[in-house]
């Protein structure tokens, strides 16, 4: 026998015959296609038993209850929860994306100290103990009023913790982030004598007048005001919306009038004057529940005439005429102002003149008004033993001037501290505490809030995120994510009634992290003495049950609890009435239309930034998700693309996708131009909320933050932040 | 003429002398390479093919059924929102088995290294389907009132957890494909593929909703 | 499984553009629901994955008479001429299926086997392919619902009117001994979340159904929306979607069938 | 060194010539591969197709193939089933055209699919509704049958011949050609007739759609049609350049005249049912639909998608070639004539290109904009690919096969071998 090629060939035609009737090729086609439909690279969510967790949303001041879908111990959606007297089942877009915030990869997973430039890891018993020996050094050296906190609100248990730790620590300076809830309360407190924050009963106004304020975009209470919007309009309600850019709410207004940016406050005046010329304001209201008429008179008196008022904001006179015979014709109309999402600083001037405006047709704390909702008073802790030093420390001015120095309105005027901590030879503040704030991203002129924080010798970040002021830190405590903890949320904004609303932990804490109110606590207790004492809770939900006491069950139950029979209370002037002559008042420097900064010859375009329900523009950053959903007229890759006007764009010699730059007296940034009909020529439009330095590579490095490319402007008078805009050019890159 | 002719037959006979040795080495390479292959496929393939693992805990379905009242569906049962618990958790054990009950060492070993270190058992499930299945359990036993054995067969008799072979290449259970490798079945619980579902679905008294197959829509049992 | 029912229904949709406010919600919403992937760079449109998307429609006129409107726009499920909607009957592999018990167009991604012939198929840009594996970064897949299988890279996905929550809206009416599903029982996460209430969900077969109420679907011409106020996107094609728009603005309504003049609203890449 | 190889009475270059030749190709080639490979391991990100071009240039690439390809199946009809004998001396390279060019098609087809493991579900899960379920199983069978052909061309190599064996399966084979000459003419009838449906039947997409006959659109029987005008005009294109590369004349006049003028006739018969879709659909089935002609052909970036195309698809490359391929003045002219082939060719690859991207290119929702696309390199790669196995097929088929039987009369050796 001899063994040749044919012979293997043989074997071969024989193997294959053989395999051809064995499961084996069959069986592997098979598993191999099963195998390409489950790479095992490719994730498959365990099941389990699905679960709804109530609470209520802390992404923003809006309050709007959620119900958070759990399989096992994951949490796997965020959804709006029904009949919530907020939001009643639907959700804004950043709230329905916030199990991503959850488990985001910038989350800090437990306590990090700054080595030489780099993060350590550290415990939370040893950076308490470090960080307490520091407050304790600049307290024995007597400079307790060094030690400053900056924080989005100053209502709740939270913040009145870190309100109360300060005060027995024995510093004033507690700052709140400015937005034009500065200018609200302070224009209620001026007029009708009220501490309160102002609700707008949108749903059952017929007419509302919106000075640039983004109704569906973002503004107050976001699904609210959307939901509100659709019932007034269903009941034959109209909304004319002023504004230099047609963004969706003025898209989806009945009207848009294109004003040039910065004049609504002079508008505001010109309405007021048609109102009173032609005696169409509501006279019982004028009569019987106001004073000071005549002071108003003067104010909008001749020089803001319809055709005075045409040349500065752009509109013509009739259309100035026509627009304040609807709204005072209405029945209940309504004037709103607050640039974009309502959480942006604003002048005191410009929502004087509006809510003036509101006061001419009487539409004051009445139904489809502007409704003076009181502050929270659920907190009613025993007040502090003060030592010596303490009661010293806050007796000291405030570091920003506010309530002294020509800023007797004023509160917080977080937006002069960074000048302040630069100005002298010593910086001022000492150590600093953030939480639930973003100041290096979000104070106007980012560049010169950086130097100011580089002054400051211990900076203590409370951010449960990455973000650029954690960036810049000494200490990150990182505090629990939304979905993590107990928080109580004391009023819903732009909510024309008061509600209080509690966050509940839907899952475990996942990492080594400490809620704000527990850091507090202990970082109180690690200090001893008078701190400790006054801060006698045992953690911060012992503090917040006991506090909110009865309601308790309620919260924990439905998430909420609202005062159905709300009515609003009486004017608390000296007059009992609304005052449009208060002493204060006559303080204020006449109104002028804010003018951006920077030179017009070097600078001729204005740039505004806008805001858009698909960006957070504040204290957190914008998940994945809501950066997927941008629409590509806003970002290509990582640049940001500027509205422009034809026109404008023509003059500028660009066209649909040209690369630019963009420069500001502040910085220049390189954009796209998109052309946009919908926006006055001369403009330039930007959103906020991108340009983020710190946070992960969904969010970081795309487009350009407006805060760094704008300057902060004070409102005269007030000292608030007024900016709305810089002046820019626009140059073929 | 005749020379050609003894030419080709001289060549033809050496040829064919030389053939005729080589045919029968061909037809035996041939018969090894066909008798290999089929050795290869049928016996060694689903060695290869298949790992062979232990559950972590003995289980005894029989002597549990004795015990509960509701048959399968007293640790097998459907949570209020219709879903189907499936294999029960630890916190279900626990109501039972805080300490150990008797001896059994595989008792004791759930007690020591699950219920006292509160950490779940990863079972091996049998009848794991892959995450684009959509099974609704409520759909056959409440519905259609079927029984867990037609299916899943007589594993509530059984009084130990069989060997778990998983696919190499898909991960599955063998249980999936079934114990042939031909993927013959001889009792209803013999497979658990695509086609053994619609075996079922394609029968009269399931409303056809597709309109590609004439048979039932695909997000029956798909997601 | 409606045995002995033999009624069908007819899932639709009806989106109110008046009420639209562009927000995003709904896509976000259903991506959170569906475990949609996202990437590092998802601004190139054509290759982000986005079952729902909303467009911006304007009216091609200059400042100041320049008008916008909003468009989200779901898979559309078109029922076509019998179930034959213009995707289903191309697919070669039976990847996809109009199911004539509740209208919709499903789509089984590990049936799919990437030919892509159905986005091909599709006016809508409805379908996408999966260019890239899906990552979800660490940790974060764990937000994943296991409702949902989550899809591998080179198969085609879109929207299926979040089947699943029929499937378990079912489960639990069978528990409860029902066959028949409640008005809202089974909703979509776009319609559940839209925070300005836009998006109605219903069964269009179903005269007590607010989507049959409003829509007004003549059976007899296509389903063809009888509300004046209502059209379908490309109506003309005969495509027979299910997804109703109303809109008191009649540019708004001619656009969304091609009887307005073109006009270049968005760049593409 | 392989002169053994060679078929008796003909002359090929040196080994090394012919060594160095395979390399370059084959550079080509190895470059085509790795971009393949780049395909499967990192999926379909590397080209840039997107979700408004599902399909893009291999799809294209595709048709153009096959519709090229169909150079063997209708030469194979008139010459087993209309007895036209004298085909019978291109109808090898014919065949050797087709197989390149339907395996090509496969193995785009293989590289385009996004889960290449699951192919083989439009064969198990079949829908038998699908245009593309008809094409991949024509398309398969007939490549099969192009292999039968091919093989028997194979078996001719002088080494292989010898084998007494193979020598009367060849012969037994050719026996039964005409067969697989009728078999292979119904599968390509039906396979070229589904493609053309594949953009037909897409009522979503009103450039591509036409009306038809029963479940066949138009462009079904148009796809069949333009094939077998055009396949024959490839198969001479071919041919010349083969002629050309070889320095040698290798079919004769007569034969490759009768195969013009019959490509001609259905060149010309086929432009004008082309005309008479292109203005039916233009006048009645686009505007039914909402879209006027200029919609499709107008506002779009650059114009890569104006009128021209029409024109030049219709005219230039219709219209002109058909004329000039009937006109036996101008058809007998040799440089004319390949200039008609040529033109005829690009008319087919024209079409294809329209029926596949401008199908997408045009916006049908009235507020989306034209679609623009470049390929990728990858994609180009792997499109260039197939044409270089083309070559090196055609090489070795040429260097070692009788495959034209009238090289040894037209091209003597002196002394012969």
């Amino acid at each position: 026998m001899k063994i040749d090629r044919r012979c293997f060939l043989s074997f071969i035609v024989g193997g294959a015959a053989g395999t051809a009737l064995s499961p084996l090729p069959w069986k592997i086609t098979d598993d191999l296609s099963i195998w390409s439909q489950n790479w095992p690279w490719t994730p498959v969510p365990p099941a389990g038993e699905t679960s709804f967790v109530t609470s209520t949303c802390t992404l923003c001041p809006g309050g709007c209850g959620i119900s958070v879908r759990k399989v096992d111990e994951r949490a796997v959606k965020v959804e709006g929860l029904k009949g919530h007297p907020v939001n009643d089942g639907g959700l804004c877009i950043l709230g329905l994306a916030a199990a991503q915030l959850l488990y985001a990869p910038t989350r800090v997973r437990g306590p990090l100290k700054k080595v030489d430039g780099a993060w350590r890891e550290i415990s939370w018993a040893d950076a308490i103990k470090e960080i307490a020996a520091k407050l304790a050094d600049l307290r024995a050296k007597g400079q307790p009023q060094s030690v400053a906190w900056i924080s989005e609100s100053d209502r709740g248990t939270t913040a009145e913790l870190c309100k109360r730790f300060l005060t027995v620590y024995g510093s004033p300076n507690y700052f709140r982030t400015p937005s034009i809830q500065d200018a609200y309360e302070t224009a209620l407190y001026l007029t009708q004598g009220q501490r309160a924050m102002a609700g707008f009963d949108v749903a059952q106004a017929d007419f509302v007048l919106s000075f640039s304020s983004g109704l569906i975009e973002g503004w107050g209470s976001p699904a609210y005001m959307f939901r509100a919007r659709n019932a007034m309009r269903q009941n034959g309600g109209r909304i004319s919306q002023v504004e230099p850019r047609l963004s969706k709410t003025a898209a989806k207004a009945d009207q848009w009038v294109p004003i040039k940016p910065g004049t609504e406050g002079a508008l505001a005046l010109g309405l007021v004057h048609v109102i009173i010329a032609e005696g169409l304001y509501r006279k019982n209201f004028i009569d019987s529940r106001s004073t000071g008429f005549d002071a108003l008179k003067q104010i909008a008196g001749a020089s803001y005439a319809p055709e005075a008022v045409s040349r500065l904001t752009g509109i013509e006179a009739k259309t100035i005429v026509d627009l304040a015979k609807a709204f005072a014709g209405a029945k209940k109309p309504l004037a709103v102002c607050g640039r974009g999402s309502g959480r942006i600083p604003g002048g005191l001037q410009e929502v004087l003149a509006v809510h003036c405006l509101n006061a001419l047709t009487g539409s004051i704390n009445q139904p489809g008004g502007v409704i003076a909702v009181p502050e929270p008073e659920y907190i009613d802790w025993p007040e502090p033993e003060m030592d010596a030093v303490a009661s010293r420390g806050v007796q000291q001015p405030r570091l920003d001037g506010a309530g002294r120095d020509g800023f007797p309105l004023a509160r917080y005027l977080l937006n002069r501290l960074p000048e302040a901590q630069t100005a002298g030879a010593s910086a001022p503040v000492q150590a600093l505490f953030v939480s639930g704030a973003n100041p290096v991203y979000s104070l106007a002129d980012t560049q010169a809030v950086a130097k100011a924080f580089s002054k400051v010798p211990l900076i203590v970040s409370l951010s449960s995120y990455m973000d650029e002021t954690a960036a810049m830190a000494h200490y990150i405590l990182p505090s629990h994510a939304h979905l993590e903890r107990y928080e109580d949320v004391p009023a819903a904004l732009g909510f024309p009634k008061p509600i209080l609303g509690l966050s509940k932990p839907a899952v475990k804490p996942a990492f080594k992290t400490k809620y704000v109110g527990d850091m507090v606590i202990a970082l109180a207790k690690a200090m001893g003495g008078p701190v400790a004492e006054a801060f006698g809770w045992e953690s911060y939900e012992a503090c917040l049950k006991q506090t909110l006491g009865n309601a308790w069950d309620t919260l924990v139950k439905n998430g909420y609890v609202v005062d159905a029979k709300f009515k609003p209370g009486e004017f608390e002037t000296p007059s009992q009435k609304f005052e449009f002559n208060n002493p204060a008042l006559a303080k204020l420097p006449a109104y002028a239309a804010q003018r951006a900064p920077g030179d017009e010859k070097s600078f001729p375009l204005t740039l505004i930034p806008y805001d858009t329900m698909r960006l957070a523009s504040g204290p957190i950053g914008s998940p994945p998700f809501l950066v997927k959903a941008l629409e590509e007229t806003v970002l290509q890759q990582n640049t940001a693309l500027v509205d422009v006007n034809p026109a404008t764009a023509k003059d500028l010699g660009l066209s649909e996708g040209s690369a630019a730059v963009l420069s500001t007296p502040k910085g220049s940034a390189r954009v796209k131009v998109h052309l946009f009909d919908g926006i006055m020529p001369g403009l330039v439009a930007l959103p906020r909320g991108l340009g983020h330095t710190a946070y992960d590579k969904y969010l970081a490095g795309k487009g350009v933050n407006t805060n760094a490319l704008i300057s902060p402007v004070e409102d005269p008078g007030s000292g608030f932040e007024a900016g709305w805009g810089i002046r820019a050019n626009l140059t073929r890159a | 003429m005749e020379k050609p002719q003894v030419n080709v037959t001289s060549a033809a006979s050496g040829h064919g002398e030389k053939e005729e040795g080589a045919g029968g080495a061909v037809i035996l390479f041939f018969i090894l390479g066909l008798v290999g292959s089929l050795l290869v496929g049928w016996v060694l393939f689903p060695q290869l093919l298949y790992s062979k693992k232990r559950q972590p805990v003995d289980f005894n379905h029989d002597k549990h059924m004795e015990l509960v009242s509701d048959g399968c569906e007293s640790c097998h049962f459907f949570r209020p929102d219709g879903t189907y618990s499936g294999v029960p958790q630890l916190a279900q054990c626990i109501q039972c088995h805080e300490e150990p009950n008797g001896e059994d060492p595989e008792e004791v070993k759930f007690v020591e290294e699950y219920v006292k270190k509160e950490r779940e058992v990863p079972w091996l499930v049998y009848s794991r389907q892959p995450a684009c299945v959509f099974f609704s359990h409520a759909a056959h036993v409440k519905m259609a009132k079927m029984d867990c054995v037609t299916c899943h067969g007589p594993i509530g008799e059984s009084t130990s957890l069989k060997v778990y072979q998983a696919n190499r290449i898909t991960g599955y259970s063998r249980d999936i494909w079934g114990e042939n490798m031909l993927g013959v079945k001889r009792k209803s619980w013999d497979r658990m593929k695509m086609d053994d579902c619609a075996e079922c679905h394609a029968g009269a008294h399931v409303n056809p909703g597709s309109v590609q197959t004439q048979k039932d829509g695909c997000f029956v049992c798909h997601k | 499984m409606d045995q002995q029912n033999g009624n069908t229904k007819k899932y639709g949709m009806v989106i109110d553009l008046d009420k639209c406010t562009g927000c995003g919600a709904c896509m976000v919403a259903c991506m959170a629901e569906n475990n949609v992937p996202f990437r590092e760079d998802d601004t190139d449109k054509l290759l982000s994955v986005s079952w729902m998307r909303v467009y911006r429609l304007g009216n091609g006129k200059p400042f100041p008479q320049v008008e916008e409107c909003y468009l989200p726009r779901p898979c559309q499920q078109c029922e076509g001429h019998a179930g034959h909607s213009p995707c289903v009957s191309v697919c070669p592999a039976t990847a996809t299926d109009y199911d004539m018990r509740t209208g919709i167009v499903s789509q089984i991604p590990t049936r799919c086997f990437g030919c892509r012939y159905c986005m091909a198929a599709c006016p809508y840009h409805v379908r996408q392919f999966n260019w890239w594996d899906p990552i979800w970064p660490d940790g974060m897949e764990r937000m994943l619902n296991p409702n949902v299988s989550v899809r591998m890279r080179g198969v085609v996905e879109k929207c299926g009117f979040c089947f699943h929550r029929y499937q378990l809206a079912t489960d639990k009416a069978y528990l409860d001994g029902r066959r028949e599903l409640e008005e809202g029982e089974y909703q979509t996460a776009c319609a559940q979340a839209c925070p300005a209430g836009a998006i109605l969900f219903g069964d269009l077969n179903n005269p007590t159904h607010a989507v049959h109420k409003i829509a007004q679907p003549d059976s007899t011409h296509g389903g063809r929306p009888r509300n004046p106020k209502a059209f379908r996107l490309l109506e003309r094609l005969g495509t027979n979607p299910k997804v109703y728009y109303l809109s008191s603005k009649e540019w708004v309504r001619k656009a969304g069938d091609n009887q307005v003049q073109r006009t270049e609203q968005t760049p593409k890449a | 060194m392989d002169s053994a190889l060679i078929p008796k009475g003909v002359k090929r270059c040196s080994i090394g010539q012919f060594a160095l030749w395979i390399a370059v190709v084959g550079a080509v080639l190895l470059w085509g591969v790795w971009a393949m490979l780049l395909c499967y391991f990192r999926g379909l990100n590397q080209t840039n197709m997107n979700n408004a071009y599902g399909f893009a240039l291999w799809i294209w690439a595709d048709l153009a193939v096959i519709a090229l390809g169909g150079g063997a199946f209708f030469t194979g009809l008139l010459r087993y089933i209309f007895g036209k004998d004298e085909l019978k001396h291109i109808i090898n390279y014919a065949v050797l055209i087709g197989f390149i060019c339907y395996s090509s098609a496969l193995l785009i087809l293989a590289i385009d699919v996004g889960q290449p493991l699951r192919a083989w579900f439009i064969f198990w899960h079949a829908n038998v509704h699908s245009m593309l379920t008809e094409v991949a199983f024509c398309l398969t069978c007939y490549f099969g049958v192009l292999t039968i052909e091919y093989v028997p061309l194979v078996l001719e190599n002088r080494q292989i011949d010898r084998l007494p064996f193979f020598h009367n399966l060849t012969h037994n084979m050719h026996g039964i050609m005409a067969l697989f000459a009728a078999t292979g003419a119904f599968l390509s009838f039906f396979h070229q007739g589904s493609l053309g449906g594949v953009s037909g039947v897409l009522y979503g997409r009103p450039f591509g759609f036409r009306t038809g006959l029963l479940v066949w659109p138009w462009t079904f029987f148009l796809y069949t049609w333009s094939a077998a005008a055009c396949g024959p005009c490839f198969t001479l294109f071919i041919t010349r350049i083969t002629e050309m590369a070889t320095c040698k004349k290798l079919v004769k006049d007569s034969v490759v005249e009768l195969l013009a003028k019959i490509a001609g006739w259905m060149l010309l018969t086929y432009i004008v049912a082309k005309i008479i879709d292109t203005v039916y659909w233009a006048a009645v089935t686009a505007p039914a639909m909402g879209l006027t002609l200029m919609d499709f052909y107008s506002n779009n970036p650059g114009s890569a998608y104006g009128l021209w195309i029409l024109i030049a698809e219709v005219g230039v490359c219709g219209v002109l070639p058909a004329v000039m391929l009937v006109a036996p003045g101008i058809r007998s002219n040799p440089s004319m004539r390949f200039i008609a082939v040529t033109l005829a060719v690009i008319g087919a690859c024209l079409n294809r290109w329209v029926m596949v991207l401008q199908v997408q290119a045009v916006p049908v929702l009235p507020f989306e904009g034209w679609f623009g696309y470049m390929p990728s390199w990858q994609e180009i790669a792997t499109t260039i690919l197939p044409v270089a196995y083309g070559i090196i097929l055609i090489s070795l088929s040429y260097r070692y096969l009788p495959v034209f039987p009238q090289e040894q009369e037209l091209n003597p050796i002196e002394g012969g071998k």
